[in-house]
């Protein structure tokens, strides 16, 4: 392939820069601290050129390089029993991480956030985040098999969320649906402190055989080095435009592009141009390119490998000719990849590319030298110890402290606050508190969303959208599948970041659990503000702590996931919101458990015991409190939960499942009733009594480890048996009764199913059209 | 009653009895082909990937063009796919006196209009949404090479997803393929994207090429299609038993 | 370097669901004066060296075969702009 | 009755991939004069009575907030036509 001749730059080589120490570097505009560009200058024993200076600013950001909770992220890996690692294949520091799932499968999952670019430009901004998270699955050697979208969003009736909410749903859609990649399940939470820094979370899971898992490394001496995918352009070095002094040339535009625009189109075509090279073992290695574009790429190859990399930077394909060898290093162009090919296998690499009509250039080869040399025709522009770049970047203790505020909000619990002052209890009052918490905008179906997104391309979607967990079919001969969720509260977090992200990964756990799923591994995105404020640094902490902690009691490992810092709008940081995501596995997705009742007659148990827990729940949000704690964790409690649901499904004991949640019981009952249309009808008298809680916080209290099972008639006494035998609370609170065609709940006024899901369905298109 | 949720097994057959060999198309950017496939084997027939850039037609008894976004869809869906190598040889066996079957799903339906194999076209959505929906449709010819497996008048659920599928031709166009019996699909209940006369699929004057926008191939195996209170719909099938029964009636 | 622009437009008859829609939000951002809105594209050729007859004339027939649907759309022009 | 067309284009800097995929296909249909291609939108709209310079305003201020996309796109062109 041709390239248009190369533009003219005052080059800054290595040789330059060791006789000229004096230069001014801009590297405060390019976000170094002081003290980090000393470090570099103590890496390299001299000036770092301008290329260096750009490779290292953006592999020392906070995005890249985690340099504020790295210190604290390694209690994931830390706090891991041997019985965890038994089915991790891949662990935590790859682009993904790969669990075992047997038969010779193994399944790799993640999830990021594109929160940021997705509040400046929604379509572009999810649909790249999409993008990226994709790439991550497919460098692992894996076919991507499905997406899911955690979302939130500001308050629902605030002029800008309409413009948030209709770009980023057609981002996801146009990205995701252009990739023939089912959309399986995700989040909406609606709340003011998201309003000027939505989240916008991608995960995509992928499946390949055990001897196609791909590592990022770049080993062989004589290998040779490959970027292929789009050309590179000015995409994401908008703020880095003080890189123009490395110019000369007046042409140059003085604009680079603030957004990115995704390419769904092409990266359709690099997801089956890289499962042939995979197919054929044409790779050695393979690397996406995302954050820090070939800074990043080269770097990580190279020090994840066990020589060196040399590259000519001349020979990387363009979209514009204006750009500096460090903006082309910086560049974050989608849709792109780097691998690493033995020389045999160029011929056999090239005819991949041309059947699938994908660009490709050789940069350069492996090396033994340790060092990453990059070359602007022929003239040393680079020459460094990736590891230095890729690895060994600034690591901060930041200073946290639990906020002044805590204990105050801690101590003004809901129970008897201001807001609390009409507590419905006539069963008229009841009936409509239903009603207002189904339609309300956290609570409200979400079909206006997922209307939007293809759920079935593939043909193995076992359950997405409503149920508990999206379920996807893995293996066609066996039905082997998975199951996943994704799960955060941010109110219970702001609570208590310790318990909330512990309660995040217990609703994850407890969703996988209830389509009879055994959750195995997991992976995070930790949404926070600055980690430059002490309070928000606490909640970080603590909520890393939490969630390591959790894991380890659960047994599921955190397999791989991502940090996003500074989200928040001036001083005022995002509600802490650490999405937690669970993935199980299913031997034979016939197996899975539906959410909705079916067939008359069957009992309606609820598993669980419920406290007078409002605090931080649906409805005191809804009363415009918040305050006092998060409900009780009981992980030994949602582990024998999810035993049970498991072990029930296992043997064919129930026939439909759905945990209870944000919303609780109130929420629970109806969402099962809507899902297929049949009511039932539910006495609750003998298990408030248990309980010593009234039919109000049954109702709407959000205690944890708690669901409802509907259980034939057949196998109620197997049912119980089991529930007794593992010592946990079970009770039958009403049959299945499709003839009501209503939610009767004894002390409740009779909800009709229709006018149940008028309410349920509305709100969303009311808002949104 | 103690029975588990209904999901059919997915198990690949051995090799089919039939002998028929139908052809499923990839192009860049196709997404549905391998749902396509299965459908095929699912319904007895050997599956043969077809790929855009062939010149020659391999030896196959029927050609389903799938569903995707060829090319991204980014100057209109099918547009690009359209002048694939592989399309001109499509379009002759088409038109030849062989009458090969041809049914163009979503994309592969745009793709057919674009080709001319089929009139009219598809323009977006009335609502400007993509819609993902479990879709009801009256069969309303199954004289088809595609659609004899059902019986006049037949209502069937499939899945529906797109962003363009809304049909549009002149009057007169709409009026000879009603006249002629070739609208053979309608949407039942709720038109999803606002097509002309709730034109959902339509055929070529011989039959032999079907085209409609919903997505009969996601509709084949209980537990993975569409799913209306809690039963599964594998009404897609017809489909492809029609077109093999066709085949092997014909050899 | 020269360029050939391409405009493609909605037959008139054709219901174009895009220009609907803007017309329907106009009113409510205070746009009062437009009564109809039609949406179309616009094509920018880039051409290396000059623009003949011959060039413009492929670019009329890319125009007809490629970038427009005669089913659906007009190309309403076909026009040289010097950059 | 007058119209006033609106063209908008993706800015230069961004990428197009629209574009991109017509480039790829040109030459494979025998076109190969056109080194680059880019998508835009065209917009026609009609006005009922006079254009005067209030109402090109107005259009030029749609055209800007609704019709475009700052981010990403430029308004190339606002102009009335007589038709
Ligand atoms: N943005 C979204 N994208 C896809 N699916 C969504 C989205 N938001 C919610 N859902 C789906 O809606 C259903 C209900 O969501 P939610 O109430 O959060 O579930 P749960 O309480 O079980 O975690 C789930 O199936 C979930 O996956
Ligand atoms: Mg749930």
């Amino acid at each position: 392939m041709t390239q248009e001749t190369t533009a003219k730059f005052n080059i800054d080589t290595v040789a330059n820069a060791a006789v000229t120490p004096e230069v001014e570097l801009p590297w405060a505009e390019l976000g170094l601290k002081q003290n980090e560009f000393e470090e570099i200058l103590k890496v390299l024993g001299r000036r770092p050129t301008g290329a260096e200076l750009a490779m290292y600013s953006v592999m020392w950001s906070e995005h890249c390089s985690y340099k504020s909770s790295k210190n604290h992220l390694r209690q994931f890996g830390a706090k891991v029993t041997e019985e965890m690692k038994k089915d991790m294949l891949v662990g935590i520091g790859e682009n993904a991480g790969v669990t075992n799932l047997g038969d010779g499968w193994a399944v790799t999952f993640k999830i990021e956030s594109h929160n940021s670019p997705s509040f400046v430009e929604p379509y572009q901004g999810a649909a790249t985040g999409i993008g990226g998270i994709v790439r991550d699955i497919i460098s692992m050697g894996a076919r991507p098999v499905a997406v899911m979208d955690p979302l939130r969003f500001g308050a629902i009736d605030h002029p800008d969320t309409a413009r948030v909410m209709h770009g980023a749903v057609a981002g996801i859609g146009g990205y995701g649906n252009s990739l023939g990649l089912p959309n399986i399940g995700g989040e909406m939470v609606f709340d003011a402190v998201y309003q000027g820094n939505p989240l916008v979370n991608a995960l995509a899971v992928g499946v390949m055989r055990h001897e196609d898992i791909r590592l990022a490394n770049a080993s062989g001496k004589g290998n040779k080095v490959v970027l292929f995918g789009a050309r590179t352009g000015g995409d994401g070095i908008g703020g880095a435009s003080v890189l123009a002094s490395e110019s000369f040339d007046d042409t140059k535009p003085s604009k680079r592009p603030a957004v990115q625009v995704g390419d769904p189109f092409a990266e359709k075509v690099l997801i089956e141009c890289c499962l042939e090279l995979f197919k054929h073992s044409l790779v050695e290695g393979i690397q996406d390119l995302g954050a820090a574009g070939i800074s990043c790429a080269t770097s990580e190859l190279a020090s994840n490998g066990d020589g060196g990399m040399q590259v000519e930077l001349t020979s990387v394909l363009l979209r514009d000719h204006t750009l500096t060898p460090g903006e082309i290093l910086m560049s974050e162009s989608q849709e792109r990849m780097m691998a690493v090919v033995t020389p045999e296998n160029i011929k056999a690499f090239e005819a991949v590319m041309e059947k699938w009509n994908v660009e490709y250039s050789w940069l350069g080869e492996v090396t033994d030298t340790g060092r990453l040399i990059i070359t602007w025709d022929g003239e040393v522009i680079v020459d460094v110890d990736p590891r230095t770049v890729a690895h060994d970047g600034p690591v901060y203790d930041r200073p946290y402290a639990r906020p002044s505020w805590q204990d105050e909000l801690q101590a003004n619990h809901f129970n008897g606050s201001a807001a609390d002052s009409e507590r419905p209890a006539t069963s008229g009052a009841l009936a409509a508190a239903v009603t207002e918490l189904v339609s309300s905008p956290n609570m409200c179906d979400k079909s206006w969303i997922t209307k939007q997104y293809d759920r079935y391309v593939g043909g193995n979607t076992a359950l997405a959208f409503p149920d508990d967990s999206g379920v996807i079919r893995v293996d066609e001969e066996t039905g082997l599948g998975v199951a996943l969720s994704t799960d955060a509260n941010g109110r219970y977090t702001y609570l208590d970041p310790f318990q909330g992200a512990q309660l995040a990964l217990a609703e994850a756990y407890r969703n996988v659990a209830t389509t009879g799923a055994v959750p195995m591994a997991v992976s995070d995105c930790l949404n926070f503000g600055s980690p430059e404020d002490p309070d928000v640094m606490w909640q970080l902490a603590e909520a890393i702590r939490g969630l390591s902690d959790a894991c380890m009691e659960l047994s599921v490992p955190v397999t791989g996931g991502n940090v996003s810092l500074y989200n928040q709008t001036g001083t005022t940081a995002i509600h802490p919101s650490p999405v937690v995501a669970v993935l199980g596995k299913l031997d034979d997705v016939a197996r899975r458990t539906p959410s909705g009742w079916r067939e008359d007659g069957q009992a309606i148990y609820l598993l669980g015991t419920t406290a007078d827990e409002l605090d931080g729940s649906e409805w005191a949000n809804l009363r415009g409190h918040l305050g006092g704690v998060p409900p009780r964790v009981d992980l030994k409690a949602e582990h024998t939960l999810g035993e049970i649901l498991i072990n029930a499904s296992r043997d064919g004991m129930i026939d439909a499942a759905h945990d209870l949640s944000e919303g609780g019981l109130a929420a629970a009952l109806a969402e099962s009733a809507l899902r297929y249309g049949v009511g039932a009808r539910v006495s609750l008298g003998e298990v408030a009594e248990r309980d010593g809680v009234d039919l109000f916080t049954l109702l709407f209290s959000e205690s944890q480890a708690r669901a409802i099972v509907s259980v034939p008639r057949s196998e109620e006494v197997r049912f119980n048996d089991m529930c007794t035998a593992r010592g946990f609370a079970h009770a039958r609170i009403g049959v299945v009764d499709s003839a009501t065609e209503a939610l009767e709940i004894t002390g409740v006024d009779s909800l009709p199913l229709d006018a149940l899901r008028e309410a349920h369905e509305g709100t969303l298109p009311k808002y949104f059209g | 009653m103690t029975e588990l949720p209904l999901i059919g097994s997915a198990a690949v057959a051995d090799a089919p009895l039939s002998g028929a060999r139908i052809g499923v198309v990839t192009f860049p950017g196709t997404l549905d082909d391998r749902d396509a496939a299965r459908a095929v084997r699912l319904a007895g027939a050997e599956a043969v990937s077809l790929w855009h850039a062939d010149t020659e037609l391999a030896d196959v008894d029927a050609v389903v063009v799938p569903g995707g976004f060829s090319y991204g869809d980014y100057l209109r869906a099918g547009a690009i796919a359209r002048f694939a190598p592989l399309m001109g040889k499509i379009v002759d066996a088409a038109n030849s006196d062989a009458k090969l079957p041809v049914l163009g799903i979503c994309n592969g339906f745009q793709i057919l209009t674009e080709s001319h194999l089929l009139p009219g076209s598809m323009v977006k959505n009335d609502h400007l949404k993509f819609i993902c929906r479990n879709q009801v449709l009256r069969v309303e010819n199954s004289n088809t090479a595609w659609t004899s497996d059902y019986t006049q008048g037949q209502e069937i659920t499939v899945p529906l997803k797109n962003q363009d599928g809304q049909y549009i031709a002149d009057e007169k166009t709409l009026d000879e393929l009603e006249a002629e019996g070739r609208v053979v699909f309608r949407y039942v209940g709720f038109n999803p994207n606002g097509s002309r006369r709730d034109i959902a699929g339509i055929s070529n004057a011989a039959g032999n090429v079907v085209g409609l926008m919903p997505h009969p191939e996601h509709a084949v195996e209980a537990g993975f299609g569409p799913e209306t209170a809690g039963e599964f719909s594998v009404d897609g099938l017809g489909f492809f038993t029609s077109v093999l029964s066709q085949i092997v009636g014909g050899k | 370097m020269p360029r050939i622009v391409v405009d493609v437009m909605p037959k008139p008859e054709i219901l174009d669901p895009q220009g609907k829609a803007i017309v329907g939000a106009l009113p409510r951002l205070g746009f009062t004066d437009f009564t109809s809105v039609r949406q179309g594209k616009r094509f920018e050729l880039e051409v290396e060296g000059e623009v003949t007859e011959d060039v413009l004339a492929k670019a009329r027939e890319a125009a007809e075969t490629l970038l427009s649907n005669p089913v659906i759309e007009d190309v309403v022009n076909v026009q040289v702009v010097e950059a």
